[in-house]
């Protein structure tokens, strides 16, 4: 499995560190109801199929990465740099 | 008042040298990190330019004078050797600036085999029209974090932390070993 | 038997080889399976469960019986397969699973019981006395499972791993694989061509084929050296054996199993290949066709029988018939006939066969079954004008071929059935679970003759060139033999006796029936009940066919029964060459301090601290365990002076105009209100409330912070900034990079911390208030100090760039001795810690929270931060909650243990009355008792209660007072001092 | 059929021609009082256990594949009680004893080998957690003896105790810890529940949980609609999907797990060895093949398949451990799914839909949880209230923060 980041170029799988769901992105306000704090935490879609999710070019440059991939036939469909995805 | 002795990272570890290729230390003297700040990226890179270096692409490295810069991660530069005062003061502002000259054990491998000994530790692409001589990755060496430059086409400049030279040696030279018996 | 001038082996080398203690003589680009063969060693093994005789029946690596263990580096490797293991001067290769001899094997009793031992029958017995299954019956099954013998001493001969990337991976050197290389490096591609065999040429090195006019192996070798002159990476000895996401392939290279004396060299490589296309062009195995009796030795593929004779010269038989349903067999007939090799009958079970032939044909005839007891010497045939015995010391069979689309069907799609070939094929290019990227050609894609692999090959060569966005240009093709595949499926003939499917694991045509009538009818339960295809030859030869019966049984199609999953490996994989560089101290990377030599110098033991190694006590003359070293490492620092090297340390540096805003928001408390040149004690929680780590913060400057971690947790706190500065508050503006590496800290603490220091200061010390940092200048270089400390008396630590750390900590250890002073290890910096109740991840351990830890008072009401809404959460505070307590042994002699759990005195001890348990402890020579930390239920309400202290796994039962977590200076008076 | 030795002897001396179906193929009928999505390990112990404990016969197992095709037969077969936490510890302590009597209670030989588990460890830290555990199971009436590292070396003397990465300081020996033949449990199981009446029915994909009113009514299916009044849903590894037709999200991701088991070889461990500074664990199946696996592949995953670097770090792992098995060759490797939950521990509960159930999130561990689980989810579904034994296996214990988490790695799914 290979990952193309974005500064780094293609890269084996065992360079990154996978966090999670994309939804780690969308941090709940600090006094929102704890329902949105269990689903921000907790609750996930868990798509068999297009998903987006978070790795850490952990072994490379160090960037935090937005994945789009599916998890049933491992496609990986874009990689994008959190940190331009939030600007 | 008695002075410090300085202790080098490899130290009496190398040299290692095999059939088609030799493994050395490099001292590549003051490193020094620059990560800019928000918006800063083109008044760091003016302020490199008076010392003839070009802020690096990524996977990217260049050479102004007896300096050099090399791309070291995102948003982050390497200057090897002594930049001068006025500008490191100069960046100070622009840029977060950290003094990494201890935090690595630097060293070359060379020679005719330097790319197959490589290919057993790394996981890139190192075919010379992927990586071309002045191209740097941020990359493992086997399980090590590493930096890696193309300083030829026989030669690569690597970079590990400090506390694992001697793991890293020691791998190389298994791999330099290995590559020698194949001839 | 050798037939003279045939073969591509070299007579002028002989090679001599042992097996079972018989020496024997073969030649150069023999196989051990060759060689034997050609020695008329027929018997070659036993069978799993039955102990039958055996003999070779294939020549490559889906070989089921010719598996024996093989003298290598001084031990006996098991399961080699003798058609895989290329001859060498000196072999030494021994048959398994058998006692006292291969030809005296006294378990082939197990054959009498067979009725007894069918599918799935340990599912149905065994199970009266209880005690009799573990004592009596599963021993008695392990005892006679498995074949050879796995020697305990450890594989310490060198394996290795290797990366490669091309832009096309061909698999498999045969005709179609030579084209497609041909067509792609012609046309300037990078390609890799990896074949599992020594030699290229894949089924032309068996056939007496012409490829363009000349002999297949001259054409092959000179298409290799046109390939080796373009450029292309040829390997040879080596099986793709997995295809994984993204283009990367698994491939093992034997590099040096062949050589009598491999040296340094690796004896296998596995490697990862990432090419941007690959051609799948790994041919076809022939399958073979069940009767009673088929597993008899001289029973064999039709395509090996040819394969040993014009490949290496070997006639499997004196006397052979051919049994067959294809053309195909019809050729090893005819090779063995022209090589002057008698052929008793050539029986074709279709009626419309050929029968101009010079030779004995039968057609519309089967075999019924053979007869000999450890080589056949007859088989029974049935023809329409009855039954009658045709003399043969050789059978070759032919029931068709099997294209290899393993690796085609790697990512879970399935393969399928074509009619006309009865075969199954690749799943279609595109398909889900297809291999992306990955073009089978040539019989790997059912395409059978010479000259459709050949055009077949080209024409995966140009797919995969368009797909590089390179053009490519048709050459003209070589002649070669173009025959139609005629076949008429025959995948069983009943009759008395059992007919073998899988013969490595002992599964009979019955076997399948009888799981079918048990209702075992998805194929997936017919594998896993009869155990069909799980055996070392991974049913290569017989799944196909297994299914076909169980269709039968079924009344469905062979299509609709369908296959297994395919998985990686393709063949077998040592764990020596997946797991190259992991043995011994090459599992991980070692982190070597500065003070490293120093310490050993010192004779200090050095423990793991995560990857670092950090010195456990400085033993001195006098004191014989590490106990007593640690009580005077203790008594010295809390007496004079200590030295301990607390590199190890996280070291982050943080910068910015928001860096105290970052902050703010990943520690609990608040840094924006530390003064420059002040330190302070942070604490991080994970986003779910708990404890993520803790340590120390100090202000270098207005935007600029040194944060530490602890050892343990230095890359996910790293990791963690990276992700809250970049995804969660790209807002603020700062920068986080670790200088753990580029310093060397040196803890120097103890009363007389603050004299030593002030001789090595090139500036001495005035005042220095506690939790003060700034920089200074020591022997000429430019140092940090931090008045902060670990140890509870008064504490620095030192930090100078890592180069000097050798020097200065040995000068340090130097001067702290001339006081009275001395280096101090782990042990005692875990007792000074447990006496100041200060914490480690024995604390810290991912389920205590800051309320559980009693530094809720650290959680900041005034702001947000990291974790702050978890741990408002009900279950993570309250009075059901474990808190942090200090526990005192009561008793004289008595230790308190870590691990050990707390219950009310006198209760019972189990789960519903445990209170708690103890994370640390040690004995305390300060306090001149044994001490430790741990949590109890309600803790900071019961300070002066007595409990019962339980370890049932030491048998220690003592009676603990609960303290405060806090046992010497508890008001900090010597360390604040 | 009642199996045993005489009746295999029997059979064998007639040919064996008198053996019967292990399970019947009914057609779904319109209605049934219970039907359990799930006809692996979980869902068939559940219809057992309704039945045999319950009484209950109308009862009905959908698959939308074959019996036991997903992760009950395809994992590493350890059965172990070795848990810390309340919660955890009296669940698997309950699945153990069930074990111990398994082969009896459905006349099926589960080939249940109490060949003991060790957990090595490799400092004083990791010695004191397990001591910690230790105590907590003999507490909790299991069996836990500490091994120091000559005792360890007396038992696997092939480990390498002279130049390990992470040398071996001893071990936790749990000797009630073992394996057991997984193909088998879900056959056993569902030849119980089969003879007890329950319906179990292969190639039957549920599409649809309908409801009304706020209460299950039936399911969907690929084989039509059945109407229930209670539904379990009991399909580790696709439990999002199924939850999700009834409008539920959960807290599970799901992730790969890889496994291996090498060609067959004679007796050469006899233990289960657990090696935690490289997650790594291995045993011998009876078939001689030594069986093992690490960590998960840590991406979210449902494509039963993994890629290399587990692959060669679990290879590593064992080549620093027991350098002898570098002779030994990897004959298969597979891929589980596994409903990863924020603190690695279960969930068997009630859902906001009246009648509808749900027994998911068993992380890597489910195996040796099939009894007690299925025990348990049977309890739940018949009383409506949870077993005392499974009580705290709560869906809504991350809302509350009444957490298991037994490694202490925190809410990210993947880290348990």
């Amino acid at each position: 499995m290979r990952l193309t980041c974005p500064l780094c170029g293609p890269r084996d799988r065992r360079e990154f560190y996978y966090y999670g769901a994309a939804d780690y992105l969308d941090r709940p306000a600090a006094d929102a109801a704890p329902e949105a704090w269990d689903a921000y935490l907790h609750l996930r879609d868990n798509i068999a199929g297009p998903v987006r999710d978070l790795w850490y070019h952990d072994q490379g440059c160090g960037s935090w990465l937005v994945v789009d991939r599916d998890t049933v036939s491992h496609e990986m469909l874009s990689v994008r740099a959190v940190a331009e995805d939030r600007a | 008042m008695a002075s410090l002795i300085e202790t080098p990272p490899c130290g009496d570890l190398l040299p290692v040298i095999v059939t088609g290729a030799q493994l050395v230390e490099l001292r590549p003297g003051p490193v020094l990190s620059i990560a800019p700040f928000h918006g800063q990226a083109a008044a760091v890179a003016a302020i490199l330019a008076e010392a003839g270096l070009d802020w690096p692409a990524p996977g990217t490295s260049g050479v102004g004078g007896s300096l050099a810069c090399l791309w070291a991660g995102r948003g982050t530069a390497f200057v090897l050797g002594p930049l001068p005062e006025p500008l490191a003061a100069r960046l100070a502002g622009h840029a977060a600036l950290t003094d990494q000259s201890d935090a690595w054990a630097a060293m070359q491998l060379r020679g005719p085999a330097a790319e197959a000994v490589l290919a057993r530790l790394v996981s890139l692409d190192l075919r010379i029209a992927a990586f071309p001589e002045g191209a740097v990755a941020r990359a493992p060496l086997n399980h090590m974090a590493a930096l890696v430059r193309r300083s030829g086409a026989d030669r690569f400049d690597l970079w590990v932390f400090r506390s694992m030279a001697q793991t890293a040696v020691h791998e190389l030279k298994a791999a330099m070993t290995s590559v020698a018996a194949r001839g | 038997m050798r037939i003279e001038g045939k073969g591509l082996i070299d007579r002028s080398q002989t090679l001599g080889f042992r097996f079972d203690g018989v020496e024997h003589v073969g030649f150069e680009g023999d196989t051990l399976a060759s060689a034997l063969l050609a020695s008329g060693q027929r018997l070659i093994g036993r069978s799993f469960k039955y102990h039958r005789p055996r003999g070779l029946v294939f020549a490559g690596s889906e070989e089921p019986n010719g598996l024996v263990t093989v003298r290598r580096d001084g031990a006996g490797v098991p399961n080699v397969r003798a058609t895989m293991q290329e001859l060498h001067q000196g072999l030494e290769a021994d048959s398994q699973n058998r006692w006292p001899s291969l030809r005296f094997d006294a378990m082939q009793v197990n054959d009498l019981f067979a009725p007894f031992l069918g599918a799935g029958f340990y599912y149905k017995t065994f199970m009266w006395p209880r005690a009799f299954w573990e004592g009596l019956y599963e021993p008695l099954i392990r005892r006679a499972a498995g074949l050879g013998r796995l020697p305990q001493e450890p594989e310490v001969a060198p394996y290795e791993k290797v990366w490669a990337h091309c832009d096309l991976l061909v698999i498999g050197a045969g005709p179609a694989g030579i084209m497609a290389a041909l067509t792609a490096a012609r046309a300037g591609a990078d390609v890799i061509l990896a074949d599992e065999d020594a030699r290229p040429g894949g089924r032309l090195l068996a056939e007496t084929h012409e490829v363009g006019g000349q002999p297949g192996p001259a054409w092959v070798a000179a298409a290799m050296a046109e390939l080796r002159d373009l450029g292309v990476r040829v390997m040879p000895r080596t099986t793709v054996t997995g295809a994984y996401d993204d283009g990367t392939f698994g491939a093992l290279e034997r590099v040096a199993l062949h050589l009598a004396r491999p040296g340094d060299l690796p004896r296998e490589a596995f490697w990862r290949i990432v090419a941007r296309r690959a051609v799948l062009a790994a041919g076809a195995q022939e399958r073979l066709i069940a009767f009673p009796g088929n597993d008899r030795p001289g029973v064999m593929a039709a395509g090996a029988v040819r394969a040993y004779l014009n490949r290496w010269g070997v006639a499997a038989g004196s006397r052979v018939a051919v049994f067959t349903n294809n053309d195909d067999g019809h050729r090893t007939a005819r090779d063995l006939h022209a090589a002057g090799i008698e052929v008793t009958a050539l029986i074709d079970a279709r009626a419309d066969a050929r029968l101009d032939a010079p030779f004995q044909v039968l057609r519309g005839a089967k075999v019924l079954g053979t007869e000999g007891r450890l080589a056949l010497k007859s088989v029974t045939v049935e023809t329409d004008h009855g039954t009658r015995r045709v003399p043969a010391d050789c059978l070759a069979v032919s029931g068709g071929w099997n294209p290899a689309v393993h690796l085609a069907c790697h990512h879970g799609a399935r393969p399928w059935w074509r009619e006309e070939i009865a075969a199954f094929v690749p799943p279609h290019p595109g398909k889900p679970g297809t291999v992306p990227g990955l073009i089978p050609c040539g019989a790997a894609a059912g395409v059978f003759s010479t000259a459709g692999c050949l055009a077949d090959g080209q024409r995966a060569g140009l797919e995969a060139l368009a797909a590089l966005d390179r053009a490519g240009e048709p050459a003209p093709l070589p002649e070669a033999e173009d025959a139609p595949v005629r076949v008429t499926p025959l995948w069983e003939v009943r009759g008395e006796g059992r007919a073998f499917l899988d013969m490595a694991n002992d599964v009979t045509t019955k076997d399948v029936r009888l799981a079918a009538t048990e209702g075992f009818t998805s194929v997936e339960h017919m594998k896993r009940y009869t155990t069909q295809g799980m055996a070392l030859d991974q049913g290569r030869g017989s799944n196909v066919a297994a299914l076909a019966v169980l269709a039968e049984a079924t009344g469905q199609s062979v299509p609709a029964t369908g296959t297994t999953t395919y998985r990686p490996p393709f063949t077998p994989v040592s764990i020596a060459a997946m797991g190259a560089g992991g043995r011994g101290k090459g599992f991980a990377p070692e982190r070597l301090t500065t003070s490293h030599r120093a310490a050993l110098d010192r004779l200090a033991p050095m423990i793991e601290a995560g990857l670092w190694y950090r010195p456990s006590h400085f033993p001195r003359t006098g004191e014989p365990t590490w106990k007593e070293a640690c009580d005077r490492e203790v008594a010295t620092v809390r007496s004079r002076v200590g030295i301990c090297d607390v590199s190890t340390l996280g070291k982050i540096d943080v910068q910015g105009p928001d860096a105290a805003a970052f902050l703010d928001f990943v520690y609990t408390n608040t840094m924006s209100t530390l003064s420059p040149g002040r330190v302070r004690y942070g604490l991080m929680l994970r986003e779910d409330g708990m404890v993520m780590d803790d340590g120390t913060c100090a202000r270098l400057g207005e935007g600029h912070f040194l944060i530490t971690t602890t050892t343990a947790a230095a890359g996910q706190v790293m990791r963690h900034l990276d992700f809250v500065a970049q995804a969660l508050r790209p807002d603020l503006d700062l920068r986080a990079i670790s200088v753990t590496e580029a310093w060397a800290q040196f803890a120097v603490t103890g009363p007389k911390a603050r004299r030593l220091l002030d001789g090595i200061l090139d500036q001495p010390l005035d005042e220095m208030a506690f939790m003060a940092c700034r920089d200074v200048q020591l022997h000429g270089v430019a140092a940090r100090l931090f008045r902060i400390s670990f140890s509870g008396e008064e504490g620095y630590e030192v930090a100078v760039p890592a180069r000097y750390g050798n020097a200065l900590y040995r000068d340090l250890v130097a001067r702290a001795e001339a006081m009275g002073g001395c280096a101090y290890g782990m042990e005692a910096l875990n007792v000074l810690r447990i006496e100041k109740g200060f914490l480690t991840h024995a604390e810290l351990h991912g389920r205590t929270t800051a309320f559980d830890l009693g530094l809720q008072g650290l959680m900041s009401r005034k702001k947000d931060f990291i974790g702050r809404a978890a741990s408002e959460r009900p279950g993570l505070s309250g009075p059901d909650r474990q808190q942090l307590v200090g526990l005192k042994a009561t008793g004289r002699g008595d230790a308190v243990l870590a691990g050990a759990h707390l219950f009310p005195q006198g209760a019972e001890p189990v789960p519903m009355n445990d209170l708690g348990y103890v994370t640390s402890a040690c004995w305390s020579p300060t306090l001149g008792l044994s001490i430790g930390l741990g949590f109890l239920r309600d803790g900071r309400t019961r300070h002066g209660e007595r409990l019962q202290l339980l370890d049932s796994l030491r048998g220690v039962d003592v009676t603990v007072e609960v303290t405060a977590p806090v046992f010497y200076d508890p008001d900090g008076v010597r360390m604040r001092g | 059929m009642r199996y045993s030795g005489f009746k295999v002897l029997t059979e064998g001396f007639s040919g064996n021609r008198g053996w019967t179906r292990a399970w019947r193929e009914p057609e779904p009928k319109a209605e049934y009082d219970i039907v359990i999505i799930g006809g692996g390990g979980h869902g068939l112990s559940t219809a057992y256990y309704l039945a045999r404990n319950h009484g209950l016969r109308n009862i009905a197992v959908l698959e939308k594949g074959y019996l036991g095709g997903g992760n009950v037969g395809r994992n590493t077969t350890i059965v172990r009680a070795n848990y810390f936490l309340p919660g955890n510890q009296e669940f698997y302590s309950h699945s153990l004893k069930l074990w111990e009597g398994l082969e009896a209670e459905l006349n099926y030989n589960v080939m249940h080998s109490q060949r003991g588990l060790i957990n090595l460890f490799h400092s004083d830290g990791q010695r004191d957690a397990f001591a910690r555990r230790g105590n907590a199971m003999i507490s909790q009436g299991d069996d836990a003896e500490l091994l120091d590292r000559a005792a360890v070396r007396r038992l696997l003397p092939y480990l390498d105790f002279d130049n390990a990465r992470f040398p071996v300081q001893g071990g936790l020996l749990h000797r009630r810890g073992g394996t057991a033949r997984h193909d088998a449990v879900a056959w056993g199981y569902a030849r119980g529940a089969d003879r007890l009446g329950v319906d179990l029915i292969q190639n039957c994909e549920v599409t649809g949980i309908d409801t009304a009113g706020g209460r299950v009514t039936g399911v969907q299916t690929t084989r039509g609609a059945i109407r229930a009044r209670k539904v379990g849903i009991v399909v580790a590894g696709r439990s999002g999907q199924v939850a999700a037709m009834a409008g539920m999200r959960l807290p599970v991701e799901s992730h790969v797990l890889q496994a291996f088991v090498t060609e067959g070889l004679k007796p050469a461990i006899d233990h289960v060895i657990s090696f935690g500074m490289g997650h790594f664990y291995i045993s011998q199946s009876d078939k001689g093949g030594l069986v093992f696996g690490g960590d998960l592949d840590f991406y979210a995953s449902y494509a039963a398949r993994g890629n290399l670097p587990m692959v060669e770090h679990v290879m590593e792992a064992g080549m620093t451990l027991m350098p002898m098995i570098g002779r030994a060759r990897v004959l298969r490797s597979w891929g589980g799914i596994m409903d990863m939950t924020p603190d690695g521990s279960p969930i068997i509960d009630r859902t906001p839909v009246e009648g509808l159930f749900i027994d998911c999130g068993w992380n890597y561990g489910g195996f040796k949880a099939v009894p007690a689980s299925g025990w348990c989810m049977a309890h739940l579904m018949a009383t409506g209230e949870p077993h005392e034994v499974a009580r705290r296996f709560r869906l809504d214990r991350f809302a509350t923060g009444h957490l298991l988490d037994e490694e202490g790695t925190g809410s990210q799914h993947n880290l348990h």
